[in-house]
């Protein structure tokens, strides 16, 4: 057995840990804000480290597989920021016990009130 | 009642279908795939044998299916053919930021879905799916931009050209080797595995995948013009 | 030649270099067809990502630059992903969430898109909307609702490097 | 026990739920999403009557899978079934048309009714 | 040695699709569904690249690029519906 | 793996179950979605990478933007 293929297996693992820990977050987190944060960012290092892994594991794919992760890296925070811009238009409240709401603040024309959560 | 009569088929349905599950797992390919597996390479030297009978052995076939979506979509734009006034997108703008994202990704889209079509003899792919990549490309521009018109003259333009070239390509094949569609005979076979090999199988892929390609986007921006109604409650 | 042609010939090396990494072989018959394929891809998309004022995209200053900014964003990201797993496993789930609004200095639409996303993909910020200069930025845990001093602690350290990457 | 019969299984269970969705719900564009249901599992039916474990895909880029390199002739008992495949390709491109054609019905036919109802639309029964 | 760890790895991300199911199955609003469906795809991409690794033929890389360029624009979309611009 | 592949088998149904049963034709799109990307994944397993790849380019977004389309012109909610 060579030694790459025990190391991105390793590194697979670690990938995996996190796209699980992104998993447990979109579950665990109280508002769809939360869970963008937990559930969409966790999984993009996971998927780039289990790519990696899997790189290593076949070295002459990695030209390949590094084109993915790159797609990834650049698609998957434009459509988190489009959805979390998009329920905040649509009004989806802030959990209970958040700090501010500076967005909110400015959209309503007396400067005042957060929105109600 | 009649609630109760789909109950009853459906389970009737259910108990034939459970018997149905040991019977089609049979391993083993027909007698048809067999010969396709067998001699593929020989008949058209593309590595792809689902390719290969997408658009040779089946390749009427093809042409007719390529004619269904053409109706199809043909009929989406009939059905909701405006009536008055000029045709406007959702005044709601997309985010700046998805705006720049998408001029960036455009590009790298459509050099995907063209990959795909034209390797679609060596590689997994082809005309449908490249067809259906590009779409997806403008889908991307439609939904983040507001300001780009699509221009329907070229994409009406492209779909009649390559569903003629299609068409062409089949004549040639009449008059030089004798049958419709034929690849043997026409251009030369070249070797296996190399892009320009399998005669003219990549050419009528780069066709259809234009046309796929074409008629989807067609179809997106008929169907995403169509005003939302006034006022609907939500 | 006009900038419009410059931006689509540098577009069209982009995409040849894309298309040989798709094919993975220097064949002859690969490089003609990327070729082809790279220029209509170029023209239909109009040169696209090479539009902005990158026009001296090969000063070195500015490679060496994205460079560092490369193993910058990959440090940011696994220090906050270590620090959001914490949150996630921990049972008590010590959050203090708001959204708070911050100020850059990058003028060009490249830069505010590479700036978001980065804001974006280290977790524990999120990009939530940008209207002009502001940002608003959704924060796991707010540790000020002041603009001068959360634009310090969000995006200061990207922008130094954005800044003399694209303006 | 064949992983053979999971997949088979699971098209029949696809197509059963869509079935049960037309049949039962009253919501037109319900029904159209059922439909879609009932094409995918038929898709992965056709292509489960294809695949028998141990074959690979019907896509020759090595020399190994050839029987006679000379002749150019397969070994065939290396592959999967490659005409269901080429049959499903088309078909889910084809659904795609044709359930945009039935969505586009429904847009007009709420344009008209201002519901979707399918017991409101009892004119159009023959 | 590599292959049990490689599996194990399988595991986590089964139990991953697990955990965003739930999420995706119950999520009190349709954008915490949208959430999960991005992850879901997020989950898929490396599956479909370990599936291409572990029969060792470089044709199913294709698929995931496919879906590792594509799969974004579903969610998008689902955002663009949210804010009444589709 | 092919533990994985059961697994995903009963989960495309019960998306598929929940997709019938919901009442917000939203979320019955969205479990659309995931139930044609879950099926993506099993034509890779059944060695079908042409059909796999169809189902992605089509299922990721073009399938399921139709239907918001429809749903945003008509209603949202099955009454």
């Amino acid at each position: 057995m060579a030694a790459h293929h025990l190391a991105g297996a390793l590194l697979t693992l670690l990938g995996a840990l996190f796209l699980f820990l992104g998993a447990l977050g979109i579950v665990r987190m109280p508002d769809l804000y939360n869970r963008m944060q937990a559930g969409t960012k966790a999984t993009t290092l996971g998927n780039i480290l289990t790519l990696a892994g899997l790189a290593l594991y076949h070295p002459s794919w990695a030209l390949k597989i590094g084109v993915i992760a790159l797609f990834v890296l650049v698609t998957n925070p434009l459509s988190s920021h489009a959805l979390a811009r998009a329920a905040h238009g649509a009004g989806v409240p802030l959990t209970e016990g958040s700090v501010s709401d500076a967005l909110a603040e400015d959209l309503s024309p007396e400067g005042g009130e957060a929105v109600e959560s | 009642m009649k609630q109760v009569l789909a109950i009853l088929a459906l389970l009737v349905l259910a108990f034939l279908f459970a018997g149905l599950v040991p019977m089609a797992s049979k391993p083993g390919n027909g007698a048809v795939g067999d010969y396709y597996a067998t001699h593929g390479i020989a008949d058209n030297r593309g590595s792809n044998l689902v390719t290969s009978i997408v658009v040779n052995y089946r390749g009427l076939d093809t042409l007719g299916e390529v004619t269904v979506l053409f109706l199809s979509v043909m009929g989406v734009g009939f059905i909701l053919r405006r009536r008055e006034g000029t045709p406007k997108y959702s005044p709601v703008p997309a985010s700046p930021i998805l705006n720049t994202g998408a001029n960036l990704l455009f590009g790298s889209i459509l050099l995907l879905g063209a990959y795909i079509f034209v390797h679609g003899h060596l590689t997994p792919g082809g005309g449908f799916q490249g067809g259906s990549v590009i779409a997806s490309g403008v889908l991307l521009l439609i939904l983040a931009r507001r300001d780009r018109e699509l221009s329907h003259d070229l994409l009406a333009w492209l779909e009649s050209l390559s569903g003629f070239g299609y068409a062409l390509v089949g004549l040639v094949g009449l008059v030089v080797a004798g049958s419709f569609l034929a690849n043997k005979g026409v251009l030369p076979l070249g070797t296996w595995n190399r892009l320009f090999s399998a005669g003219v199988i990549p050419i009528i892929y780069i066709l259809i995948g234009l046309k796929v390609g074409a008629e989807l986007s067609t179809l997106l921006d008929i169907m995403i013009r169509e005003p939302a109604p006034e006022g609907g409650g939500h | 030649m006009d900038r419009r042609w410059r931006s689509i010939s540098i577009a069209t090396l982009f995409y040849w270099a894309l298309w040989l990494v798709l094919v993975q072989s220097f064949d002859p018959q690969e490089m003609i067809a990327g070729a082809v394929v790279a220029f209509f891809v170029a023209f239909l998309s109009k040169g696209e990502p090479f539009t902005t004022p990158i026009n001296c995209l090969l000063a070195p200053k500015r490679i060496l630059y994205s460079i560092i900014y490369v193993f910058y964003l990959f440090f940011a990201i696994v220090r906050s992903n270590l620090d959001v797993a914490r949150r996630v496993v921990s049972p008590s789930l010590p959050i203090n969430p708001g959204i708070v609004k911050i100020k850059t200095r990058l003028k060009s639409p490249l830069g505010k898109m590479i700036l978001a996303n980065s804001i974006t993909l280290t977790p524990g910020t999120l990009t939530v909307d940008v209207r002009g200069d502001d940002f608003y930025i959704h924060w796991i845990d707010v540790e000020t609702k002041d603009v001068q001093a959360a634009t310090e602690k969000i995006a200061a350290g990207f922008e130094k490097y954005l800044e003399v990457i694209c303006g | 026990m064949d992983i053979t019969m999971v997949y088979i299984g699971t098209a029949l269970a696809l197509v059963l739920v869509g079935l049960g969705g037309v049949l039962l719900k009253r919501n037109i564009l319900k029904m159209v999403l059922a439909l879609d249901i009932v094409e995918t599992g038929v898709n992965l039916l056709l292509i489960g009557i294809g695949y028998t474990p141990g074959r690979e895909a019907p896509i020759v880029d090595k020399t190994s899978f050839f029987a006679d390199r000379a002749k150019e002739t397969v070994n065939a008992a290396n592959l999967v079934d490659p005409v269901p495949q080429a049959l499903v390709l088309t078909a889910i491109v084809i659904g795609l048309g044709t359930t945009a054609l039935m969505l586009s019905y429904v847009i007009r036919l709420y344009a008209q009714k201002k519901t979707l109802d399918i017991r409101e639309f009892g004119r159009l029964k023959w | 040695m590599a292959d049990v760890i490689l599996e194990l790895a399988l595991v986590l991300a089964g139990i991953g699709v697990l955990l965003a199911s739930y999420r995706l199955l119950k999520g009190p609003c349709p954008p915490s569904r949208a959430v999960a469906l991005d992850v879901l795809t997020l989950i898929t991409i490396p599956l479909l690249v370990g599936a291409a690794v572990m029969t060792g033929r470089a044709i199913y890389l294709d698929v995931a690029l496919v879906y590792g360029l594509l799969s974004f624009l579903g969610v998008v979309s689902l955002a663009r519906y949210f804010e009444k611009g589709v | 793996m092919i533990y994985l592949d059961v697994f995903l088998c009963v989960l495309t149904v019960i998306c598929a179950v929940a997709a019938m049963v919901t009442r917000k034709l939203v979320a019955a799109a969205i479990l659309a979605g995931v139930v044609s990307l879950i099926v993506s994944y099993l034509f890779v397993r059944m060695k079908a990478p042409d059909v796999a790849m169809t189902e992605a380019a089509i299922g990721a977004a073009l399938s399921t933007v139709i239907f918001l389309i429809a749903i945003r012109r008509t209603e949202e909610e099955e009454r």
